[in-house]
């Protein structure tokens, strides 16, 4: 296995791509998404896995996303997600609102390569009166008069995340996240960005296989450290509350947004630093 | 023993309502992500030796689940969780939520974060809590702008459990999913049945006497104050220095 | 978490239940069948996930087994399963035949609370001319003319496997066989056996995690050292080749089988040593 | 080199199916249980340089799976197995599988272990290799007692591959889905068109030239002998005495 760039990784996600993101509590890769940001990524359609967090709000706001399905976008403790919410407002993105475990679902269905996946819960809720790809059925399985969901199987073009590390073989380790490894399974594509690359193979350790993902369904693996910062990587390292606060007050306004975007993510020694 | 804090009675009002006798069992509880209060109310009822297991989703080490958040939803459709906790931008008088925003759809106005999981843990949970510290016409709607989790369903539709109660900053209302409203259980200092009806945008019963909201117990004080904190310090560190003004160790 | 012992597990499986076993390469609890058939457990119906082995033979073979659910029943190298091949000759068993993966999405809908789950496959099968509990319905995803089977949920009374370790929370940890995680979520009760009990909470360490049972789903914990032989168990020990080779040649007759029994089962040296 | 077992041949029949340019490409091939055989011949194509996943099944140690045999069907669920093996009791001339037993439902007069995923992979992968040492009419019979897999289906029914071909201890013979039949494809050394027609119960299309069963390479012999059993010593080591005279390491 040899690991691409995180430019070339970015590069080889095309505009329009159905993109799946883990939240920010289960290692989202900060670093691809400022790299798509650098590449000025365009009309990417974000899966939230099954919310979307600070990844989904910097790229709404660098304007790379045309459409977002998801239960929620919020950056937790800092409040709202500003861009999201401005976007919103402005009616420049495209909102398909879901719930959290229709996502898990519709992926599962993905994943186990059926149409279809029934959840209980949805009906008298807005949600599903604005989905009308979820349909109602009658439970085949009950005497009639028992209305259930039934949602799509949903396969993402690209899943996106960041791991701890992988390996020679390109598994990839990230521990007791395994909604990643459900969207990997789902997706057609796995870009995952790590921590570092070391010898062996995960999969001959029983100590390490059960929180590996198979590199059967990696497609790529880019070495960025401290990939998922701001946000929290298991016990490698904290939560920064310092950096998504500062994120959130800057980007209240599109100029504030702009400047930290220059600072973080355009400036040289932020574009190095990934 | 110092002043009691809004927050301390909050939390001991709402840990009245999850050993509720009158209440399904709350052997396994879930509470969601920034949700101090219901967090410290469930550590209460731990503390005080009910034997209740607690999964707390945002805990940033011994995270209790090894499939991600898909193994919460499972385990409620399971039927394992037996109470979570709800809010909600807008609550209405049927006890609808609408977490997704106010205008149109989806939240033209006002765009709330989303609508998280309340669809289905609404449903499937076996009772929710409701808890919602801005009392306010705004917050407490005669009928919510979108509803993101059903405060009832039409007959035959499959439901597990319904709001038990609505928490907030000026009194619990207990719910009646039978007949889809709101009575006033109590009141908490400084309020009247006609503050509550100034402040509500819904209808609701009263009965003949509303209690008042009682006091926290010295021994539920000190509860909250000391082993309570502790366990929230590392996930709720400005609540625990705001409320009980303690803070985590760097 | 205080553990059980055997006897006490295998006294609180009512005669009649439907009990859900591993595999032979997946952890089944060898000990505790060998104290059910001790208990001189009787109407058990037994559910491979997805396929039976030498637990299963055992079980049939003692006469604690009226039906059982599987996609096979095989002593794998050693050959046909003997009592369960003799018992299916004799018209004394109830075999539901199933499917693999059908056995796995009947786990799963129970795991997530819904009353059936689609798979693709066996149109064309008598496993599912046999099965008046699974449906066809027309794929409300198509445009008609795309049959898919759904199969209902399925809820086994008790799981029973065998762990490495159990914690002072009373989780257990077995590592990449994540069919047990799913038989146990399914299941009302989940009885476990494990080599050892280890202080401290496996959920706390980022290693060990990944491969852990919740405690919410473990309802017994029981220490049975070698409780898988002569199944391997990931790194602890190895496939017992010789002794499943002697079972399934002893097993052939019914005057073979009562004296492996006798031996291996009943005996006070065998029946101590669990 | 010395003399070339039956099984060396059968190996590489079965190798030169798997990369047969024909067929779609195998990139990620499974192979089951107790199957020495294709689980050589995919080792082959690999020590060849060809750049195969594979995904053995019971090999004790590095199972590739970390949802247990579950992630097996659903990566196959997915479309991401390309080739996979299957055998049967019996097996017909419409390639439709028997591996529950003979007689009545569920095999009253010989019970075989059962259909393991048969039902599901056959329909699913994007192709089969049948293969089946013994061949007698016994086992190639003109309609299997009980289908533990369809060799076809009705148009509409979603199917993703079919079987590719059938390796016997006698013959090779390709099947061909659009019109459900097999046709002979080569011939091992001492077997005829006749020879195969008295030991085959099933009908089946026989070319105007029949090619004999080409001679493992000498190339092809190293590898098996060589790098092939290494890999195999553990998972099969009974296999590995016998056919390539080699003991695993105590």
């Amino acid at each position: 296995m040899t690991p691409t760039t995180l430019e070339a990784m970015a590069a080889s996600v095309p505009d329009g791509a159905l993109v799946a993101l883990p939240p920010d509590n289960s290692l989202p890769s900060i670093a691809l998404a400022k790299a798509l940001v650098r590449r000025g990524a365009r009309g990417l359609r974000l899966l939230g896995v099954p919310v979307a967090g600070f990844a989904a709000d910097l790229l709404i706001g660098a304007g790379c996303v045309a459409e977002i399905e998801t239960s929620a976008v919020s950056l937790g403790e800092a409040g709202f997600a500003p861009r999201f919410s401005a976007a919103v407002k402005a009616g420049t993105l495209v909102v398909r609102d879901c719930t959290c475990p229709a996502v898990h679902t519709m992926l599962q269905a993905a994943e186990k390569g059926v149409p279809f996946m029934p959840l209980r819960g949805l009906i008298g809720s807005d949600i599903l009166a604005h989905r009308p790809d979820w349909r109602v059925i009658d439970n085949p399985y009950a005497d009639g008069g028992d209305p259930i969901v039934l949602l799509p199987a949903l396969q993402p073009d690209i899943a996106i995340f960041h791991a701890v590390m992988a390996d020679a073989e390109g598994n990839v380790w990230l521990g007791r996240r395994r909604e990643c490894a459900t969207i990997a399974h789902a997706s057609k594509r796995a870009l995952v960005t790590v921590e570092r690359v070391v010898p062996g193979n995960f999969l001959e350790d029983e100590r390490l296989a059960p929180g590996t993902i198979n590199a059967t369904y990696v497609t790529e693996v880019a070495v960025a450290e401290r990939g998922a910062h701001p946000v929290a990587l298991l016990d490698e390292y904290g939560f920064d509350a310092a950096y998504v606060a500062d994120y959130a007050r800057m980007a209240k306004t599109e100029a504030g947004f702009a400047t930290w975007l220059d600072r973080e993510v355009f400036s040289p020694r932020a574009a190095a630093a990934e | 023993m110092s002043d009691i804090r809004p927050e301390e009675r909050l939390a001991a009002a709402l840990a009245r309502l999850i050993i509720d006798p009158a209440a399904p069992p709350a052997r396994h509880i879930a509470v969601g992500a920034a949700s101090p209060l219901p967090a410290a109310a469930c550590w209460l009822v731990r503390k005080q030796g009910h034997p209740v297991r607690l999964s707390l989703l945002h805990r940033r080490s011994g995270n209790p689940f090894t499939e991600g958040t898909r193994e919460l939803f499972d385990l409620t459709g399971q039927g394992r969780i037996d109470l979570f906790f709800l809010g909600g931008g807008q609550i209405d008088g049927q006890a609808n939520l609408n977490l997704v925003g106010t205008g149109e759809w989806p939240g033209r106005e006002v765009r709330f974060p989303g609508s998280f999981g309340s669809a289905f843990m609404y449903v499937m949970a076996h009772r929710t809590i409701l808890f919602r510290e801005e009392h306010s016409p705004r917050v407490f709607v005669e009928k919510v702008d979108n509803i993101s989790a059903p405060g009832v369903n039409a007959p035959g539709v499959f439901r597990r459990g319904h709001a038990q109660a609505l928490v907030t900053g000026k009194c619990v209302f207990r719910f009646h999913p039978e007949r889809a409203r709101f009575s006033l259980l109590s009141l908490h200092p400084g309020e009247t049945v006609e503050s509550i009806r100034a402040a509500t945008g819904f209808d609701f019963d009263v009965p003949a006497e509303v209690p008042r909201t009682p006091d926290p117990t010295p021994e539920e004080l000190a509860l909250l104050r000391g082993p309570v904190c502790d366990e929230m310090l590392e996930t709720y560190p400005e609540f625990c220095a705001r409320v009980f003004n303690r803070k985590a160790a760097a």
